[in-house]
């Protein structure tokens, strides 16, 4: 029976990752009440090494979502905002699970150790380096929580970015630094700024580093699990303070990696399906879709998501490399790019390298309900990728962040009937 | 003089006469494709021991889904205004109604004269209609009036049920059944569910005391019990709950008539 | 008895209506049933192949090998394998139709659109999503608020002079729609062809996601409504062939399989 | 002089038949003809470079092609959009101009430049914050490259003076729409929300020349005009783009004795509230009424909008507000609570419909709006 086979090999990171989160969380509740500032920010290409480099605690409502969601906490979120009228189909799960979260104020002891949710924050800083959603919703809580907002702002590059995008990028630093520094009455100290971009450039460079490895057959990691670890480069690059120096956590997973690949051990004792997948996985139902695909013996190599800001278009990290002189416009050149943000063209593009470089078998996307902006390209991508290069595509229906998207039935019958697909097509290869 | 209420619901359709702010008598007929004879049909049924005649009323309000095809009605209105109207009626005291019609729920809220003030009726999932929880009883076998009781008896505990779609919670149900779970645990499952859809209408409205439950679904006791539970209120429910709109008519047509 | 030099194999389709047993001697079909999934499908999948074997004059010995599928497909204690609809469809498809490279399946609950080659291994599928137009329980809805038989609807909605638009996909607000019209007194006749073409659309949709070739084949109960085959047929401008029992096609496939299965293991 | 009934009856049939009028345009003038989705489409430029801007507008018929395309959860006036292009209903567009509004506008620009690909189009890199001062560099840079870039398709310069007297012809469409808006301030409107919806559409859909006339010959007329609607409950429409796909909901609030008296949506006051400046440079005063202009549950910062809101509720004594939001439609989803509870506060109810694919059927909606009327008019 397929349940017997062992599951995935996780990595051991990723609980030092959970333990440092649920202490910073604990923390910035404490640092709070002593008048330390408070910043609720935007993932993606927001500057938050600028926080950092001001001692600002940085907060992510997107990633506390994504939390709420795994602790199958969410829907309650959910439905206080609903009640609100905040449209179950029209507003993103991540944005209606955090105001929800506010509206309803948080039950007792939850999320557990971490004295019940994020800190209120003090400061709102939204970059707008994807989704619309994030302009909306930070515009929504500012209006709610009354706590001044600043708004940046990129492009939305389906052509090649131009000098003008960057300098554009770099005004809106400049302002944002003015910003802050009015918030917190400190001026920025450039060096420290320097320093937490060098911080997070290693990020990106280790992080880049792990995620080559998983070239190798069999793959070292599961990209699902790898996401726990990556959970600590959105949350705390270009951040020094222990234990959340973000470099740290890379070095130890970089290492671990290394390990398995000398030692030629794989996620999976017996990987026979290398699958890639686009946008979001569904949060609430995370291990449950890593674990029913390794009882096939699939696994997940690749995915646009882990990939999405260490750069994989030919775009260079090491703009942000540790001790170069920076300017604003480096830190925008290292920030702006993106594949949430480039156009259909680009994204065919980059599926493809992934799946010719990690050697895919299939490749199987969540249609995110939740996302328009990372869903919109799925069904160009899943012909191309069949029709051009022959790659058998599963689309499930589901939404990153809210259950009630997710029929788990469907799902199994959809990923058996794939995984069956996958195999009849490895036998015709291998012929009689 | 003596007005009545003709309300075609979607599934039933009921007529009140109503004399001196009083119910002279009421018929509640099942709702046929031809709303136009069921509005007649239901008509006669309410004036035959009354001993008058379509004659002898002085106004008729209609009202229900189909309320604009009631030929001898003087005004239609929808079932909102009528049934915060009749409950007003039954409990003057009242300020929330909530109706499960049919094909849709509404919560309401009114003020001392039992005019609407707010109102919120359900989205395109049928979760807290009629219609579901008659599609319910059916896949399970079961008259709409044991449901009530027997899923208040549940003997494992309720199961959950996911869907909020009248069609998939369907395919839940038979799911379950054929995983072997017990009917009762099924439907406490079910009106759980239900309840919980229910409530946040009415938390959108602000539910405040006295509340006021009418429409079919007001006989099922295991879905008022849950409901009472949630809202740490008890309710109010009429002798006969089904005619709340009607009589809401009824009495909207004794105002205009004295206009 | 059976001669032992023939192989008897056996296919059930667990639905979440109806449950349907097909027997083979060899590929040849020996017997099938039909009963609805009214309880455990432990309990009713025996009942199932059960009949099937009693038309046959066969014990449960005599079947080599036996194959379950549908949503039930898990339950089925006396299975030596189970396998998914969208899988098991098209092998059955195959053997009614050789040409069938396209096959809806229209069943109660869901509808998957399927594209195989010639051995009937699905090379591309698509199922609804989670409004339930275009299914099975989406029409018998309509056809209780309609006051009108399940299976009567095909023919009725052919006698209809004059389109009715329905607007909404979603089932429930479809049936107030529905509701609507009668009351208005709408013929019903043109309330279901409004109906029929709708589900027809959401279709259409569907086989344009997987990009279907000719043949193509309708099977499952939705099967035997006319009018959607004949509405499909115009929205896709192909025709559409129709085992002569289209529920019990991903019976036959399972049945197919277990057949291949017990020959291999020979 | 003709009646406003008869201007009105002659907009309405301009609307129905305004592909055949598009086709007919472009053989007689052989001028080219550009789509554009959006109110922050500064059309000046276009027709400074002699082409015609037209507005492609959605329709309620059903989405078929497209969903192999575009998912489900998006909007509908988009999945429609696409839909009607691969059926070829917009063969005779030159281009497509969109800017960057929502995800799915830009969804929408992707998949028409993939799938339906015509010869002409422009991606307008619109700021989403739009009150600094660099955001107003950058929107200027960018308004001059398209520019440069339909110079090079039309093959034809634009001249300051071509776009000052663009500048101009819409400045006075502009002002004739304001002053049709201020008809319907008076206790006894003249013009139903309707009968505004196709004059509205039909200036999307034609020379704004012409337009002009017929909004000057309807101004005239409609002080005289002796059939005034009838609606008692006046009010205020929310939504994303108003076209013909909102017309049914639209007449049953007015038949059921409603009359729409203003609206904010980007078909209608977002689009004709603010003149653009006529004196200096005019491309920069474009790109100042373009960025400083709008007010867009898109854009930061969004006080503009509610202000806006509130203060046309006041002017036009509504009773009520109808939101007629696209489902799947998300920034106007995000600000309706709030935009919701800023009227409540000024003691002005309202009502939420939803329009889409898998939307309310009219028996639905009508119950609702007829609930709303009893419940303001008590």
């Amino acid at each position: 029976m397929a349940e017997e086979k062992p599951l995935v090999k996780r990595l051991k990171v990723n609980e030092e990752v959970n333990a440092a989160m649920t202490k910073y969380i604990a923390e910035g509740w404490r640092a709070k009440k002593e008048g330390e500032k408070i910043c609720w920010t935007t993932g993606g290409g927001a500057p938050r090494e600028l926080l950092y480099a001001m001692d600002i605690w940085c907060y992510l409502p997107e990633v506390q979502s994504a939390v709420t969601a795994s602790d199958q906490v969410i829907v309650q979120y959910h439905m206080a905002a609903e009640k609100e009228g905040y449209s179950m189909d029209g507003v993103c799960p991540y944005a209606r699970g955090n105001i929800g979260e506010i509206i309803s104020g948080r039950p007792q002891g939850y999320p557990p150790g971490t004295g019940g949710g994020i800190p209120t924050p003090d400061i709102l800083l939204a970059f707008k380096t994807f989704c619309g959603t994030l302009i909306y919703w930070w515009e929504a809580l500012k209006r709610r929580l009354g706590v001044p907002l600043f708004v940046g702002d990129t492009m939305f590059y389906n052509r090649p970015i131009e000098d003008r995008d960057v300098s554009y990028y770099a005004d809106s630093m400049r302002d944002c630094v003015s910003f802050l520094e009015k918030q917190t009455g400190k001026k920025l100290d450039p060096e420290r700024l320097k320093e937490a971009q060098g911080l997070s450039g290693k990020v990106r460079e280790l992080m880049n580093k792990i995620l080559e490895l998983n070239k190798n057959v069999p793959a070292p990691f599961d990209e699902l699990d790898f996401m726990g670890t990556a959970l600590a480069a959105c949350w705390w690059r270009g951040c020094r303070k222990r234990p959340w120096n973000a470099v740290e956590f890379f070095e130890k997973a970089l290492a671990e990696v290394e390990e398995r690949v000398k030692n030629r051990i794989g996620a999976l004792e017996d990987e026979r399906f290398r699958l890639v997948f686009d946008s979001n996985p569904p949060w609430y139902k995370f291990n449950w879709l890593g674990d029913y695909l390794a009882q096939k013996g699939a696994i997940y190599v690749t995915s646009s998501f882990n990939r999405w800001w260490t750069g994989y278009n030919g775009f260079d990290y090491g703009w942000c490399m540790m001790g170069r002189d920076w300017s604003f416009e480096d830190i925008g050149r290292c920030n702006i790019p993106n594949w949430i943000n480039d156009g259909i063209e680009e994204r065919i593009k980059y599926m493809s390298r992934l799946v010719k470089d990690y050697r895919v078998d299939g490749a199987i996307f969540m249609d995110n309900r939740g996302c328009r902006i990372l869903s919109y390209a799925m069904l160009d991508e899943a012909a191309y990728l069949e029709r051009d290069l022959g790659i058998p595509t599963l689309l499930y229906e589901g939404s990153m962040a809210d259950p009630r998207h997710f029929d788990e039935e469907r799902v199994k019958v959809q990923l058996d009937t794939f995984l069956e697909m996958l195999e009849k097509k490895k036998k015709i290869k291998r012929g009689p | 003089m003596i007005t009545a209420g003709v309300d075609i619901g979607s599934l039933t359709a009921k007529a009140l006469i109503f004399e001196d702010n009083k119910i002279l008598s009421y018929g509640i007929i099942p709702t046929g494709a031809d709303s136009i004879k069921t509005a007649q049909n239901v008509m006669n049924i309410a004036l035959k021991n009354t001993g008058l005649s379509l004659r002898d009323i002085g106004y008729i309000v209609s009202t229900g889904y189909g309320r604009v095809l009631v030929p001898f009605a003087n005004k239609n209105m929808t079932e909102i205004s009528c049934h915060a109207k009749g409950a007003h009626w039954f409990f003057p005291t009242v300020r929330t109604v909530l109706d499960l019609g049919g094909q849709d729920c509404k919560a309401i809220r009114c003020n001392e004269k039992g005019r609407v003030t707010n109102f919120v009726m359900n989205d395109k999932c049928a979760a807290g209609t009629g219609r579901f929880m008659e599609v319910m009883a059916k896949t399970l076998e079961l008259s709409l009036d044991d449901i009530g009781k027997l899923s208040l008896q549940t003997v494992k505990e309720p199961c959950s049920i996911s869907s909020i779609c009248a069609v998939f919670a369907k395919s839940e149900v038979l799911a379950l059944l054929r995983r072997g779970e017990h009917k009762n645990d099924i439907l406490a499952g079910l009106c759980e569910a239900f309840a919980s859809r229910v409530f946040n209408l009415l938390s959108v409205v602000k539910i405040e005391r006295e509340f006021v439950i009418s429409g079919g679904i007001a006989k099922n006791i295991g879905l008022v019990r849950r409901l009472e539970g949630r809202a740490g209120l008890s309710a109010n429910i009429p002798f006969e709950p089904q005619i709340v709109g009607a009589l809401g008519a009824a009495v909207f047509a004794k105002e205009l008539s004295e206009r | 008895m059976c001669d032992p030099i023939f192989m008897i194999s056996g296919g059930v389709d667990v639905g979440s209506l109806t449950t349907k047993a097909v027997l083979l001697k060899d590929r040849k079909i020996l017997s099938y049933s039909l009963i609805l999934s009214s309880e455990k499908s432990e309990v009713i999948s025996k009942k199932a192949i059960d009949e099937a074997l009693k038309m046959a004059d066969l014990s449960i010995n005599d079947v080599q090998y036996i194959v379950s599928t549908g949503v039930g497909r898990k339950e089925v204690p006396f299975a030596n394998e189970s396998i998914t609809t969208p899988l098991a469809v098209p092998v059955g498809a195959i053997q009614v139709f050789p040409t069938a490279r396209t096959i809806i399946d229209m069943g109660a609950e869901n509808c998957v659109v399927v594209t195989c080659n010639e051995k009937g291994q699905v090379t591309n599928f698509v199922m609804n999503d989670k409004c339930a137009a275009g299914t099975g329980l989406f029409l018998e809805t309509m056809a209780e608020a309609l006051e009108v038989r399940l299976e009567d609807m095909g023919k009725l909605s052919l006698e209809s002079k004059n389109k009715v638009n329905i607007s909404s996909m979603c089932t429930v607000f479809a049936e107030s729609e529905v509701i609507g019209y009668v009351h208005m007194g709408t013929n019903k006749v043109d309330i279901i062809r409004g109906l029929h073409d709708a589900v027809s659309l959401r279709v259409f949709g569907m086989l344009n996601k997987v990009r279907f070739k000719k043949d193509v084949v309708m099977v499952g109960g939705v099967a035997k409504n006319i009018g959607v085959v004949n509405s499909l047929k115009n929205a896709i401008g192909l025709d559409i062939l129709i085992p002569e029992n289209p529920q019990i096609v991903g019976a036959l496939g399972a049945a197919i399989v277990a057949y291949n299965s017990a020959k291999d293991a020979r | 002089m003709t009646q406003a009934v008869e201007i009105l009856k002659s907009m309405k049939r301009l609307v129905e038949t305004k592909h055949d009028r598009a086709r007919n345009f472009k053989k007689q003038t052989g001028r080219k003809i550009i789509g554009y989705t959006c109110p922050y489409v500064p059309i000046e430029i276009i027709s400074a470079a002699g082409a015609l801007p037209v507005w492609v507008l959605g329709n309620t018929e059903t989405v078929v092609e497209a969903g192999a395309y575009i998912q489900s959860y998006f909007c509908r006036y988009m999945r429609n959009l696409v839909d009607q292009g691969l059926r070829g209903v917009y063969d005779y567009l030159d281009g497509i101009v969109v800017p960057r509004v929502c995800d799915a506008m830009q969804s929408f620009y992707e998949h028409w430049v993939r799938y339906i690909a015509t010869p002409y189009k422009w991606f307008l890199q619109h700021p989403f914050v739009t009150n600094t001062s660099y955001a107003l560099t950058y929107w200027t840079t960018e308004l001059t490259a398209f520019r440069e870039s339909l110079e090079k398709f039309t093959g034809r310069q634009i001249s300051n003076d071509d776009l000052r007297s663009a500048i101009n012809v819409y400045n006075t469409n502009r002002s004739l729409l304001r002053q049709l808006h201020d008809l319907q301030r008076r206790n006894q409107a003249p013009i139903s929300g309707t009968e505004v919806l196709y004059v509205l559409v039909s200036g999307l859909t034609m020379p704004v020349e012409e337009h002009n006339k017929l909004l000057q010959e309807l101004l005239q007329g409609l002080p005289r005009r002796r059939d005034v609607p009838k609606g008692k409950y006046r009010l205020m429409l929310i939504r994303g783009c108003l076209a013909e796909d909102a017309m049914p909901s639209l007449q049953e609030m007015e038949k059921l004795g409603g009359i729409i008296v203003t609206d904010e949506t980007c078909s209608g006051t977002e689009r004709f509230s603010k003149d653009v400046p006529t004196e200096g440079d005019p491309l920069s005063a474009i790109a100042l009424r373009y960025l400083r202009g709008v007010r867009c549950a898109e854009y930061s910062p969004m006080e503009r909008l509610f202000e806006h809101v509130l203060r046309t509720a006041k002017d036009y004594r509504i009773q009520g507000a109808i939101f007629l939001l696209e489902k799947y439609c998300d920034p106007y989803y995000m600000a309706y609570p709030d935009i919701r509870r800023a009227l409540e506060e000024q003691r002005i109810p309202s009502l939420l419909i939803e329009t889409g694919e898998i939307a309310m059927p009219l028996g639905q909606i009508r119950t609702r709006i007829q609930a709303f009327f009893e419940m303001i008019g008590g």
